[in-house]
Parts: structure tokens; C-alpha cells; sequence
């Protein structure tokens, strides 16, 4: 597919690269976590040069991983604040999931779902950062008593699950809303897009609210 | 070989997927097993019967040495424990028994004799034959001075004082009888073994 | 040790006082503990400190150091009023009845015949009032006053519970309850063993201290029973051996003294060392000192020791004075009377009292040798280690050689333990370096200075060119040769005048019974005759058979005298040959010798209707509650105060101290007032550690790593010391800061209505080895030794402590 | 007779399949601590260091026996010392060899995640498999008696192992061959349990009414068991805990929320492939495109003057 010639930058260069080290950490994240989680998933720590490897590196990925976050945070927390629609949105629930969005009422920028996704994650990662630390035991390991470990350890896990259901829901999302991958890819949506899944920002960029740049032409 | 950037992909995949196999526990439990337990240390170790170096409870205690004996290993001190056969200690040893192969290889034992000559204030190496010609030099120079052959009342004494010695209390009993007779005839009187401290 | 250490198990009752048996010796101590489980022993323990071995003990009193005779004596006192005592036994098996001289009296804490000037007895009066047949008189009923036990009756009637608990601190009920446990054992099939140690000798009256008990115990019939004894928990490996050989001042082996200078001939020296017999009938065993004598000559100078030169005895050194201890060595260097030291295994800096004392002795020198497999803190006093070792090197002209010896692991040779076992070890790899043996180095250093006699000529060379040396290797003798000469040789063919069987010439003898006084035999140490026979080497035998597991093992190894494993033990049997105690028979007569587990101590074929007493070594053949002349400061123990002490003494002001202590002026002047020191202190050691060896040993450094004293949790609080907070403790001779535990296992003692603080200083710490840098114990402790022994005064002298901060590093 | 040194394995941690069981007449072994006579000599801490070639740094001396100060990678065993005054005023010094307890349901291999790394054999003996372990730290965190101790230069967890090693070949464990007064014996459980009962009884009439054995049913029962003159006090010990067992923070983490937890994301992820085979994706169509583009262009020629 050629690239049209109108077309709207939904993600800046720097939106995206943060995103995708963001993107990558968690992966490295949920596949390292995985793997000292569960012993059907021990596997996966031979993607990382065995168990002490992976012992090793996956706090230190966490680490790099909410600097990350803190950048979209950053970056995208204006654009993820609640307001009516999402509520209207969210009453419109069956018909999103099946795609029936002439009858979803139209959205901003982000709808409720992704919304939902960007704050759960914000919530979720420093809470996996901090207990993390707990339980780091090369460097905290006399740092806090052993029932304090033990609770800590518990919520990782338990914050980490949670963060891989969300992290789940937002990928596919991601893949089932077509075109939406190269948003954060190639960084653009076509107008299409746009008025299909967020008709409102449509309208706001229309009505320049977010300036010029945002709407590219080809010659 | 060749490969292609696609094939190097899907061979480490298959590859990664064989040995995750074997992570799970489908292929390696023996060899696991085998790694699990240190291997026992004293399998083929000399034994030599002997008795603890301390105390007079006198324990029993088996060292055990790395090498055969033969002629061309020297032997190394690899363990000690106690002699399960011993009438008094079983096999048991106390904290310092139990750790004598620490002393038979203290950093602190010494290798060679050393001599610090008056005013020094450094110890230096010295053979043998400096140390004994020197210290026999040293003896016979003072007995010759010093003896005491007759008391004032004239009665013959024969006795030694101005050089003393204080004998081992760790040394075989045979060790100390020949100190005994080498001390004693040269009529040495200043002359006294641990059992007081 | 009078017995085995395997035969504890068979106590009924274990004491522990004057030691501390589960620190020091805990290998040993698993018989305590095997007596209290198999045999539902009672282990008492009486120390100044909770100790390791009273927290295993079902009952524990404390004592202020440096008073045990005044506990014994009460015990003493206790067992008699009460008749709770083995009659038969004392009156059969000591000499209750004998009758002691009129002139004998004890007033004023002085026996007979004190000179206040020469700080001596004139012990005259001192013994048994002979009849006119030359045997001594006796009275079994005991009615008659100058009865040694009546007399023994009057000495205790001082230490009343009352008076024990005023001078040793000890609670008056706690006392009581000691003395029903002791008391307990008077039954004769019930035993009580003592075990003791340092906890004992270390004290100005330190050999009355072990006489005390060894009384109690002939009272109680506790002595040559299984189960029961006098033992000793000696400290080397080979102390023993080396007391058995003789290397001590006055000593020659197997317990034969050195002449003196008063024994001008050999006569002289003879008639007073074979005693005659001062009962009828008695077998006096040292009526063969003539034989042991001349085999020892035999065996150190050959056939230049003949009958015409009286078995060459003018070439043995005499003694003008009883001991040339190592108290006295070191007042001798600061005296600048010594020329040379030689340290073999020994490290003095460390061991001995006054350390500052030591130091300066040593820097007289003109030369230290030491002999050590480790860098020993004596091999380095020249060398500044800061307030550890604070030495002016440049000013030092004392020559050092330090030579490095082989350890345990690599030799072959036998030790001595605490049970009179010797044992054979065998080496199990080389030294390390050029390390070389003892015997290679005192062999050299003997070749070398008599080379020099022979090429150079010098004051009186006899005994040494003419010294025995027979050795296959004389450059190092192998340590077989060395022990068969001491087991002795036949040197012409023997005939036995019972058997007629011949011994050859040459032949390894079977026991010291073969000796004989014509020169046909040589033994260099009686005692150990039978210990390397024809049938090869006894030590190194390892059969652990132990018949009726009542701890003899008679052929593990060998036992001296004769593979005999528990001393005296014909009381352990009846004037009439049976046993005392019918479940643990040691020996007993079956109607033509005495048959047993053990090898007899006595005749064996002598029946009990000749009546002989058991104890042979006595020439009145009995237990001697009243030691006659033996001891330096009384027949019987009396409580004298320690040089240094925080009380006077109450029984008798006027004499606070040991009459006869030998106390150099100097060290007088060195002694501290509870003015300025007003805390007991007492050192012992720690069972992490062994003296100032493990120090050396990573395992040991870690298990222990550093100086510290214990201290009272109320005398903490009262100096404002905080548990693992630096302190300094002072005498009048030194100073040492180091840590301190609050312990809640001190507490003060109320003597004399006044309340006692005892402070616990462990000893092990020096500035050579692995662990942390310390003072060391000695930097603190007095120069005084006991009066028989001059064993010196470790276990009870006077402190001050101070809290401090933490030294600059 | 059955095999007391027997290592087959019947627990390992991590791992998820079932271990060989046709092996199954073996007897347990135990270690039983008698601290009524224990004399506190620390042979048996001497004797692990030099069997197991252990040695920690020297440390300092901070107010007790104690030392070193701590459990930790070079020490597996510890005697710990308490100054005890009890009812009567009379002083008691109760101490205590600290170690692994060789639990029968031991936490820590509950808790580890690496395959293997914690084995449990058919003796009962808890084992750390050096070459497996990766050094997380979750066996501290399921020990409930704060046993394991991570090294900072291998980042491997080390404990008591019972010297397997010895056990293996027949041989009691290094500590129960030093110990002098025999405090520290070695056999079967049952024949341990049976000489701790003749004990128990000797105690009680030694006075200690409260005398037991500590063999905590929590755990399943240890394989290190104590004798206690105060079985009714066990923390009077230096801590000993009074009612060890695994944590229910642990039980939780490493129970339902481990097959929960794979449930949930599994099910997340066939959510999302049913929808998408069943809904499938949300496309934007032509019309969309035609509208869209009719926003921009409208919005441009309003602003356009």
C-alpha cells in the first residue's frame, strides 16, 4: 500500500521511538518476568542467557522501562484525561467490539478503551518498579525484612499479570483496529482512519486546534 | 553453509525450542541428578592414623591426603577427621580438632629458618648450618663461662643456669627424651615444659 | 587422671570445679554427658562464671576465685558431721587412724615450725608418731585426739555454711545442696569423679586446692572405683609425656628427681628416695628407686655409667634450689644472670605472667632460640607491633633464631594423654619448606656443640662425648629407636629368679618388673617399660575392645605404669578382694590372684589376708588424708587469700596469703590494692580457641575472632559499659582495652557482707595469626606461682575497668 | 533393609513434571538436635566450614559468642546463644545450632523458580543445586525459618546440605560426626523420634516439665528436628519460630495465583483470536476515506478567505 497523499501524523518521531522502547522493554519484561513466574515458561529465560542472565538483566529493563513510561506520560497525558465521551463511549461497549462504529458516539483523540490502557500502565509500572526494588536482591536484599519481601513479591507478580492482560487487550486492539499499528509505526493515519475511530480530533484537527503540522499533503 | 538471514532465524528457533525441551525437564533429569550432589571428596584419599594435636583428651583422628604415596606425588593434606574406632572421642572432634587443617596450613607456619641479628628489625632467611653452627657456637662459648662445676661449700654440682630452655608440650614423647639427654648433659638446670600454663 | 576419661560415664555424680571441662576438653566431656544419660549422673558445677559446662549442669553454684579450700574444707566439715563417709574404706584404705606427732599444731593460720624470716616449715613435726618398731602407731577407733582424722576434724570445724559463704560468695543453701550431692556418693557402690584443671592449679595454693578434693574423695571411698578419681584435664597433647620424661626443672624421667646439692654422693641420694615400709606388711614400691636409677644411667651414658663411678651420678647437674621454673627464669634474664633461652613449642610472651616482664627478660638476652611450626609472638618480642607489642628493635641486641619444626601431621612418635595412654600417630605428609623435625634439630645442635668439645676442648666435656647415641640415623633418630630406649633392654642375659626363664642380651624388656640396680639392664624411662616390647609397638595398638563397656579398652594403645588404666585400683575392692560397687567391678580377688578388666595396682598374687594396703607409692601403703611432709604449706589444705585479693583474710588476718609463697621483690612491688583495683579478675580460655595456637587457624580465627572480657550485668550498668562497647582493664602491671560482653552469666558475689565483681578475661590473643590484634592476659596477670609447684597465679587477681572508646586504627 | 542414602529426587522445584516414584521403600533420614546437651563448642560449626571448604571473612566481636554474626553463603551453621532467667531466677544459657531445617514441605522449594535449582530426595534431605540456581532470592522469601542466604559474588542461594555428599556415600552428616556430647545425632526419622522420646522422658525428670521435641507438623515435619528443654517456648531459642510454616503470602503467590494468572492471559489472548475470527478487524472503508477527506477539505475552504 502506497502512502495517500492527505494524511495525518497521529505520532511524532519521538512519540514513537518512546513508545517502541517502551514497547520493547515490556516485552523483554513480560517474557523475563514470565519465565522466573511460571515453570512452563522457564523457557523463555534461555532467551536471555539462562536463568542468572535473566535474574540479572530484568530489573535493570524495568528500570529502563519506567524512564520510558515517564516520557509517554509526559507526552501523552493531556490527550488520555477523561471526559464525557469516554462514559458515552463505554455505555457503547457491544457495539465497538463489534465494529459497528456508526452507532459508537464519536471520540477525541483517545477513546475510554485506550484511556483505560495508558492509565492502567501508569498506575501499574511504578508499582512494579517499587516492589521491584524490594525484591531486587542483589542491591535490597537486607534492604527490607522478609514478610515485607514476601508481599512485595506477591503484588509484582500480581501487577504483573495485570499489566500483561492490559498490555494484551492493547495490542490487539492494535492489530484488530487495521492501520492503527502503522500509526505507531509510520507515525500516520489516513482521514479515514480518523473519522472512523476518532471523529472528534478529526474535527479538532480540521478546525486547526492542533496546528498545521499535524496534516501533511503530498505535492 | 550458506544461510540465509530467514534460515539463521528459523534454525536458532528450532534450536531454542530443542534446548527450552530440555529446560522443562524432558531430557536432562539424569544429569541433573548427577550434578546435584557434590561428589564425595575422600574417595580415593590416603588415610593415616593420628592423634589430634591439642588438648590430652587426645582424640583419634584420620588425615586424609591427596596422592598414593607414589614417588612422584607429594602428598597434601586435604581433610581431617575424627577416628570413629577411638575408645574416647568415637569420631567426634571439638571446634579446634575439627578444624586442625587449618593449622597444618596456617599462613603463618614457617618454612625456613630465619635469623634477626642484635638491634634488627627484620627476621632474614638463613640456612640451616648458620642457624645450628651459630646457636651450638653460641652454647658452648656460654657453658664454657658459666658452668658451675663445684659450689662454695666445694661440693661438686655440675649445673648449667645462664642458658635455659623451655621444652615442647605438643612434641612426641620421644622427641622430648632426646631433648631431655642432649639438655641435660650439658648439665642444664634452667629448664621447664607447659604444664603450669 | 587417675582413671580413664571413658570410665566418667560410670559416675553417679560429676564435679566439675576448679575447671571447665565442656570448654577445654569437650571431647572428653561427651563421658560427663553419657554418665548423665546412661547412668542418671548429676553434674555439679562451682566456678566463679556460667560457664558452657553449667549450662549443661543440673546444678551450679558460684564461687569468688581464688577460695576453694575454703568450700572443700566446708565440704570436709559437712561430710563429717553428718557420717557421710565410707567407713570401711577410710578406715581400711587411709590413715584415718595413724597417729600424728604431739609436737604438730596449726594456730593462726601457721602449722608447726614456721620461719617468719626463711618463709619456711621446719616439717619436723610433721608426721606419724613412730612405735618403737619403726612402724607408726595408729588407733582404729579412733578415740584417740591425735588421730589424723580427728585432728582433720578440729582443722575443719572453722568453715562452717556460715563461714564458706563469707569468704567464697557463695549462697549458703547453694553450698548446702553441693555438699548433699557430694555426700550422696558415700555409699560404697556409688562414685563421684572430679574434674579439674587449670580452674585449680593456677593459684598460689593451687596443689592444696586438688589435695582438698582428693581428701573428700578418700572420704567418700571414691578413689581406684570405677567412676570415681581424681582427674586431671591436663592441656597439651603431650604434657603428660613430657612430665613423664622429666623435663621439668628438678625432674629426671618416670618421676625421679634430680639430686640436690645437699645428695653429695650417691648413697645420700638413695637413702632418701627408698622408703621403708611404716606398716607391717605393706609393700613399698619406691624400695626399687635403686634399679630405675641405674637403668636410666644406663641407658643415657651406656657402659660409662658403671658401678665405679656410681653409675656415672656426678654427672648429673644438682640443684641448689627446688625449681628453676619459668617464674624464676625470667626474674634470672632481668636479673641479667641468663646468657641464651631456647622456645621449643612454647611461646612464653603469651603463656607466662607479667608480660611486660617477660619482654624485658627476653631483651636481655644474647640470644633466643625458637622452635615452632608458627610465628610465635616470642619469636617477634623485638619487633614494635604498637601497644600490642610496643619494642624498641634498635635498642634490642638480642640475637633470634627461628626455626621452623615439623607439626603432628608429619612425624611419627607417640603422645601421652591425660589418662596415661600412649598412643602412636603416624605422619601423613611432608612439612612444609625446609621445616625439619625436633628431633633432627636438637640432634644437630647436640652434634654441633659436641663436635666442639671434641676438636676445641672445654669445661667439664664428660657427659656430653660420653652420652649415649645408638641411633641407626644419629643425624635424625628414628622415633621407634628413641621409644625402645626408653622401654629398656636386657644388656646380659637375665635369669628370672621365679620362673628361671632367661631374658637374652639385647632383648626389649616386657616391663619395668625386669629392671635391676647391677647395671644387666637399661630403661630411660621406667615408667614407659612395656610400652615397645619383643611383641613390637604397644602404642600403636588399635583394638577398641572394652569388656563390659565400662570404659577400660585395654588394648587400644598402651597405659604406663604397666597397661594399667585406672590407678589404685585394688580400692576399688574390699579389704577382703570384693568389689565395692558389684555392677562395676574393676578388680577383685578370686582366691589366687586378682583377676579383673584392669591390670592390678598392687602384687597380684598377694592376698587381701596379708594385709597390704592398696596405695603401694605410700610407704604407709594408705590414702593420706594428713599429706605429712609433701606439701610446702601444711599436711592440711588451709584458706589463704590470693597475692591479690579484694578481702583480708577472716580466718586469720595476720596471715593473709600462702605463708610460703616465693614472691621475688620486684613482683611484690608489681602487686596492685582493691584500693585502686577493686575487681577480681580470672582468665581462662575459650573452647574456640586452643592457647595462642588456633589464632593461626582461619576456622578458629572466625569462630573467635577477637579480645574481649566478660563483665557483669550490674557492674556494667554501675561503669556504664554497653554490651560489645570497648573497654579498659587495668592492673598494676598492665593495661588492656579491648570489648567487653555484658553477661547476665557473672554475677557479684557477697563475701564478707561486701558485694564482688569478677570480671572473666579470656587469654588467647597476641599479635601473630589470623584473629584481630590483642593484649593479651598476661599483660594483666601477677608474678606469682604456687608454693609447691610455682604454677602462677592466673585465676584470681585484681582489676579495674573503665569504659573507653574505640582505639585509632 | 531400605536405602537410607538414597537421592532420588521426589520433589524439585520448578518443575512440572512428576518425579519417579516406583522407588518408594526408602527410609527418611534426620538429624535430631538434642540442645539439653549442647554445650555451645561450635565443633559442628567448625566442622561444616572445614568438610565443605567454607570459609567466611573474620569479623569482630560484637557482644556475644555469636560469630560469625549471621547465617550466609560460607555459613550454613550457626549456634546462637541466649541468657535466659526463668521462673525460678536461676539462670539457663540455652543455645542453639541454627540451620536448615530440611523441611518436609520446604518453602523454599516452593517458592524457587528455576527448574531443579531446590531438589528434594527420596531422604527427606532439601538440596540447592548450585548450577541451576538463579540467585532471585525467592527461596529466602518461602523459608520460614530464614535460612537461605544469596552470595553477592555468585548470586547463587546456599544453605545446609545436610552434606549430601556424605550421606551418599553412607557417611553422617560432617556437624553430627564432630559433635562431642553427641547433641547432634543422625539416623532414620523414626529411630531419631524414638531416642528423642527416651529423652524427653530423662528431662522431665531432670525437672524440665515442658520438655518436647520440635518437629514442627506445619511443614510436614522436619528433617532437623530439635530436643527442648522448653518445647512450649521454642522463640526462647534465639527465634526459634513457635509455629513455623509458609508463609500464606507465599502459599498464595506461588499457589492458585500461578495457574490463575497463565489462565487469565490465555484466556485474554484466545479472546482476542476468536474476536478476530469471529468479528474480525475493524476496517476503514472507502466511505470513511470520502469523509474524512470531506472534513479536511470543508475545514480548509473555511479558513481559506
Amino acid at each position: 500500500m502506497t502512502r495517500p497523499n492527505t494524511v495525518i501524523i497521529r505520532y511524532t518521531m519521538a512519540n514513537r521511538v518512546n513508545h517502541w522502547i517502551t514497547a520493547i522493554c515490556f516485552v523483554l519484561l513480560v517474557l523475563s518476568g514470565l519465565s522466573m513466574f511460571h515453570p512452563m515458561l522457564f523457557f523463555l529465560s534461555g532467551l536471555f542467557g539462562g536463568g542468572q542472565w535473566t535474574r540479572a538483566v530484568h530489573p535493570w529493563i524495568g528500570c529502563v522501562l519506567l524512564i520510558s513510561y515517564l516520557g509517554l506520560i509526559i507526552q501523552f497525558w493531556r490527550a488520555n484525561l477523561v471526559n464525557r465521551d469516554d462514559a458515552a463511549w463505554m455505555k457503547s461497549i457491544k457495539e465497538v467490539l463489534v465494529n459497528d462504529e456508526d452507532h459508537v458516539p464519536p471520540v477525541g483523540r483517545n477513546n475510554a478503551g485506550q484511556k483505560f490502557v495508558f492509565w492502567s500502565m501508569t498506575l501499574l509500572i511504578p508499582v512494579l518498579f517499587f516492589t521491584g526494588l524490594v525484591i531486587w536482591e542483589v542491591y535490597f536484599g537486607e534492604a527490607t525484612s522478609i514478610p515485607v519481601q514476601r508481599v512485595a513479591v506477591l503484588i509484582h507478580s500480581m501487577a504483573a499479570i495485570a499489566a500483561i492482560l492490559v498490555w494484551i487487550t492493547h495490542v490487539y486492539a492494535a492489530i484488530w483496529v487495521r492501520n492503527s499499528v502503522r500509526g505507531m509505526t509510520q507515525g500516520y493515519v489516513t482521514p479515514g482512519w480518523a473519522w472512523r475511530h476518532h471523529r472528534k480530533w478529526l474535527s479538532e484537527l480540521a478546525s486547526g486546534q492542533h496546528g498545521k503540522t499535524t496534516i501533511r499533503k503530498r505535492p | 553453509m550458506e544461510m540465509t538471514r530467514r534460515e539463521f532465524i528459523k534454525f536458532t528457533g528450532v534450536g531454542l525450542a530443542a534446548s527450552s525441551l530440555g529446560l522443562l525437564g524432558f531430557g536432562a533429569s539424569g544429569e541433573a541428578q548427577a550434578a546435584a550432589v557434590r561428589p564425595f571428596k575422600l574417595t580415593h584419599a590416603t588415610e593415616t592414623r593420628n592423634t589430634c594435636t591439642y588438648c590430652s583428651v587426645a582424640c583419634g583422628i584420620l588425615i586424609y591426603s591427596m596422592g598414593d604415596r607414589a614417588k612422584n606425588a607429594r602428598s597434601n593434606i586435604i581433610h581431617i577427621e575424627g577416628d570413629p574406632d577411638h575408645p574416647v572421642n568415637r569420631g567426634t572432634l571439638c571446634p579446634k580438632g575439627s578444624a586442625l587443617l587449618d593449622i597444618v596450613h596456617a599462613p603463618t607456619r614457617l618454612r625456613a629458618p630465619r635469623y634477626r641479628s642484635p638491634g634488627g628489625t627484620e627476621f632474614k632467611e638463613v640456612s640451616w648450618d648458620f642457624a645450628l653452627d651459630r646457636i651450638a657456637r653460641l652454647m658452648k662459648d656460654d657453658r664454657d663461662k658459666n658452668f658451675i662445676a663445684k659450689n662454695k661449700t666445694g661440693d661438686t654440682v655440675n649445673r648449667w643456669t645462664s642458658v635455659g630452655m623451655l621444652a615442647a608440650s605438643a612434641s612426641s614423647s620421644e622427641t622430648s627424651y632426646l631433648t631431655w639427654k642432649a639438655v641435660r648433659s650439658m648439665g642444664m638446670v634452667v629448664f621447664d615444659n607447659q604444664a603450669r600454663v | 587422671m587417675t582413671n580413664t576419661w571413658q570410665d566418667i560415664k560410670n559416675a553417679n555424680v560429676v564435679i566439675v570445679m576448679g575447671g571447665n571441662a565442656a570448654e577445654a576438653h569437650p571431647c572428653g566431656f561427651k563421658w560427663v554427658i553419657e554418665a548423665k544419660i546412661e547412668n542418671g549422673a548429676k553434674l555439679v558445677v562451682v566456678d566463679p562464671r556460667f560457664t558452657r559446662t553449667a549450662s549443661v549442669a543440673d546444678y551450679y553454684a558460684p564461687i569468688r576465685p581464688g577460695t576453694d579450700i575454703a568450700f572443700l574444707s566446708g565440704v570436709i566439715r559437712y561430710l563429717l558431721e553428718k557420717d557421710a563417709i565410707q567407713h570401711e574404706y577410710v578406715r581400711a584404705y587411709t590413715n584415718a587412724s595413724l597417729i600424728v606427732k604431739d609436737d604438730f599444731t596449726f594456730k593462726d593460720g601457721l602449722f608447726s615450725g614456721y620461719n617468719e624470716d626463711t618463709h619456711s616449715y621446719d616439717k619436723s613435726s610433721w608426721d606419724y608418731e613412730l612405735g618403737n618398731d619403726g612402724f607408726a602407731t595408729f588407733d582404729d577407733t579412733w578415740q584417740n585426739p591425735r588421730c589424723v582424722i580427728n585432728l582433720l576434724k578440729d582443722h575443719v570445724s572453722r568453715y562452717t555454711p556460715q563461714m564458706v559463704s563469707r569468704i567464697c560468695g557463695t549462697p549458703q543453701d547453694k553450698f548446702l545442696h553441693v555438699c548433699e550431692l557430694i555426700a550422696s556418693t558415700s555409699a560404697p557402690d556409688k562414685a563421684m569423679t572430679s574434674l579439674f584443671a587449670l580452674g585449680w592449679t593456677q593459684h598460689s595454693v593451687g596443689a592444696q586446692n586438688i589435695r582438698n578434693m582428693a581428701m573428700i574423695q578418700l572420704l567418700l571411698g571414691n578413689i581406684g572405683v570405677a567412676g570415681g578419681g581424681m582427674n586431671a584435664l591436663r592441656g597439651h597433647s603431650n604434657i603428660q609425656g613430657l612430665t613423664d620424661v622429666g623435663l621439668l626443672s628438678n625432674q629426671m624421667p618416670g618421676y625421679m628427681n634430680l639430686p640436690t646439692d645437699k645428695e653429695t654422693d650417691f648413697d645420700i641420694y638413695m637413702s632418701t628416695r627408698q622408703f621403708k615400709p611404716l606398716r607391717p606388711g605393706q609393700i613399698s614400691y619406691y624400695q626399687n628407686t635403686r634399679k630405675l636409677f641405674v637403668s636410666l644411667m644406663k641407658a643415657l651414658y651406656g657402659d660409662a655409667a658403671t658401678q665405679e663411678n656410681n653409675w656415672a651420678f656426678d654427672w648429673l647437674p644438682k640443684l641448689d634450689i627446688p625449681l628453676y621454673d619459668i617464674i624464676k627464669a625470667f626474674e634470672m634474664m632481668n636479673n641479667d644472670q641468663m646468657t641464651g633461652y631456647i622456645c621449643q613449642g612454647f611461646n612464653p610472651l603469651q603463656a607466662f605472667p607479667d608480660r611486660g616482664k617477660i619482654r624485658r627478660g627476653l631483651s636481655k638476652l644474647k640470644f633466643l632460640v625458637t622452635m615452632d611450626p608458627l610465628d610465635t609472638e616470642t619469636s617477634r618480642f623485638w619487633q614494635d607491633f604498637g601497644p600490642q607489642n610496643p619494642a624498641n628493635s634498635a635498642q634490642i641486641q638480642t640475637e633470634v633464631f627461628q626455626l621452623p619444626t615439623t607439626c603432628f601431621a608429619e612425624e611419627n612418635g607417640s603422645l601421652v594423654n591425660s589418662a596415661r595412654w600412649l598412643q602412636w600417630h603416624w605422619k601423613a605428609a611432608d612439612a612444609p619448606g625446609i621445616a625439619m623435625s625436633d628431633i633432627w634439630i636438637m640432634s644437630g645442635i647436640f652434634h654441633r656443640v659436641r663436635e666442639l668439645y671434641r676438636k676445641e676442648g672445654g669445661v667439664f666435656p664428660d657427659p656430653i662425648l660420653n652420652l649415649t647415641w645408638k641411633y641407626t640415623d644419629p643425624i635424625s633418630p628414628d622415633p621407634e629407636d628413641l621409644a625402645k630406649e626408653m622401654n629398656g633392654r636386657a644388656l646380659a642375659d637375665l635369669t628370672d629368679a621365679a620362673s628361671g626363664g632367661v631374658t637374652k642380651a639385647g632383648t626389649l624388656l616386657d616391663g619395668f618388673a625386669q629392671l635391676r640396680d647391677d647395671g644387666t639392664t637399661s630403661s630411660g624411662c621406667w615408667i614407659f617399660s612395656g610400652s615397645f616390647t619383643e611383641k613390637g609397638n604397644q602404642m600403636a595398638r588399635r583394638d577398641a575392645t572394652d569388656p563390659r563397656e565400662q570404659g577400660i579398652a585395654p588394648n587400644w594403645a598402651w597405659a604406663w605404669p604397666a597397661n594399667r588404666r585406672i590407678l589404685y585400683n585394688r580400692a576399688s575392692a574390699d579389704p577382703s578382694g570384693k568389689p565395692w560397687n558389684p555392677a562395676k567391678p574393676v578388680i577383685s580377688w578370686n582366691g589366687t590372684r586378682w583377676v579383673g578388666i584392669d591390670v592390678p595396682d598392687y602384687t597380684p598374687t598377694l592376698n587381701p589376708s596379708a594385709g597390704a594396703s592398696p596405695f603401694i607409692m605410700n610407704d604407709e601403703g594408705l590414702g593420706r588424708l594428713f599429706a605429712r611432709k609433701l606439701m610446702v604449706e601444711g599436711p592440711f589444705p588451709e584458706h589463704y587469700e590470693p597475692l591479690e585479693s579484694p578481702v583480708e583474710n577472716v580466718l586469720h588476718p595476720k596471715v593473709p596469703n600462702n605463708p610460703v609463697a616465693r614472691v621475688f621483690a620486684d613482683d611484690r612491688a608489681a602487686f596492685g590494692s582493691p584500693k585502686n583495683f577493686p575487681y577480681v579478675a580470672t582468665t581462662y580460655r575459650l573452647t574456640e580457641h586452643f592457647h595462642f595456637w588456633t589464632k593461626h587457624a582461619l576456622i578458629n580465627a572466625i569462630l573467635q575472632p577477637e579480645e574481649f572480657v566478660e563483665v557483669g550485668e550490674v557492674l556494667a550498668k554501675e561503669k556504664g559499659i554497653k554490651q560489645g562497647g570497648w573497654v579498659k582493664v587495668s592492673s598494676k602491671r598492665g593495661e588492656v582495652i579491648c570489648k567487653a560482653y555484658v553477661t547476665k552469666r557473672i554475677t557479684p558475689l557477697t563475701v564478707d557482707g561486701k558485694p564482688t565483681h569478677v570480671i572473666g578475661v579470656p587469654l588467647h590473643w597476641g599479635f601473630t595469626g589470623q584473629a584481630r590484634k590483642g593484649y593479651g592476659a598476661n599483660t594483666l596477670t601477677p608474678s606469682v606461682g604456687d608454693a609447691n609447684t610455682q604454677t602462677p597465679e592466673f585465676k584470681a587477681f585484681l582489676v579495674n575497668i573503665e569504659k573507653t572508646t574505640a582505639p585509632a586504627t | 533393609m531400605s536405602d537410607l542414602q538414597s537421592q532420588d529426587y521426589v520433589r524439585r522445584s520448578a518443575s512440572t513434571m512428576t518425579p519417579p516414584m516406583a522407588r518408594s521403600h526408602e527410609d527418611q533420614v534426620a538429624k535430631l538436635i538434642d540442645v539439653t546437651r549442647c554445650i555451645g563448642c561450635k565443633a559442628c560449626q567448625s566442622a561444616c566450614m572445614e568438610w565443605n571448604d567454607l570459609r567466611p571473612e573474620i569479623g569482630h566481636f560484637e557482644g556475644s559468642y555469636e560469630n560469625p554474626m549471621d547465617l550466609g553463603p560460607s555459613v550454613w551453621t550457626l549456634m546462637k546463644f541466649a541468657e535466659y532467667e526463668n521462673e525460678q531466677g536461676n539462670l539457663e544459657w540455652l543455645i542453639r545450632k541454627d540451620g536448615c531445617m530440611h523441611c518436609e514441605d520446604p518453602g523454599c522449594l516452593k517458592a524457587c523458580p528455576a527448574p531443579g535449582a531446590i531438589v528434594q530426595y527420596a531422604n527427606g534431605i532439601v538440596d540447592f543445586i548450585s548450577d541451576k540456581c538463579i540467585g532471585c532470592g525467592y527461596c529466602v522469601k518461602g523459608c520460614p525459618f530464614d535460612i537461605p542466604r544469596i552470595s553477592k559474588k555468585d548470586h547463587k542461594s546456599y544453605k545446609c546440605t545436610l552434606c549430601s555428599d556424605r550421606v551418599s556415600v553412607g557417611l553422617e552428616p560432617a556437624c553430627v560426626k564432630a559433635c562431642p556430647t553427641g547433641a547432634i545425632m543422625f539416623g532414620t526419622k523414626t529411630d531419631m523420634k524414638d531416642w528423642a522420646q527416651e529423652r524427653i522422658v530423662d528431662l522431665k525428670s531432670r525437672g524440665f516439665e515442658k520438655a518436647g521435641l520440635y518437629d514442627p507438623p506445619e511443614v510436614g515435619g522436619t528433617h532437623v528436628m530439635y530436643v527442648l528443654h522448653h518445647a512450649d517456648k521454642p522463640s526462647l531459642y534465639s527465634g526459634l519460630p513457635d509455629k513455623p510454616h509458609i508463609s500464606a503470602v507465599v502459599e498464595a503467590w506461588k499457589g492458585f495465583i500461578k495457574p490463575l494468572a497463565l489462565f487469565g492471559i490465555a484466556a485474554a489472548a484466545l479472546a482476542g483470536f476468536f474476536h478476530a475470527i469471529t468479528i474480525g478487524p475493524n476496517e476503514v472503508t472507502e466511505a470513511d476515506e470520502i469523509e474524512g477527506a470531506r472534513v479536511l477539505r470543508e475545514s480548509e475552504s473555511e479558513k481559506s478567505p
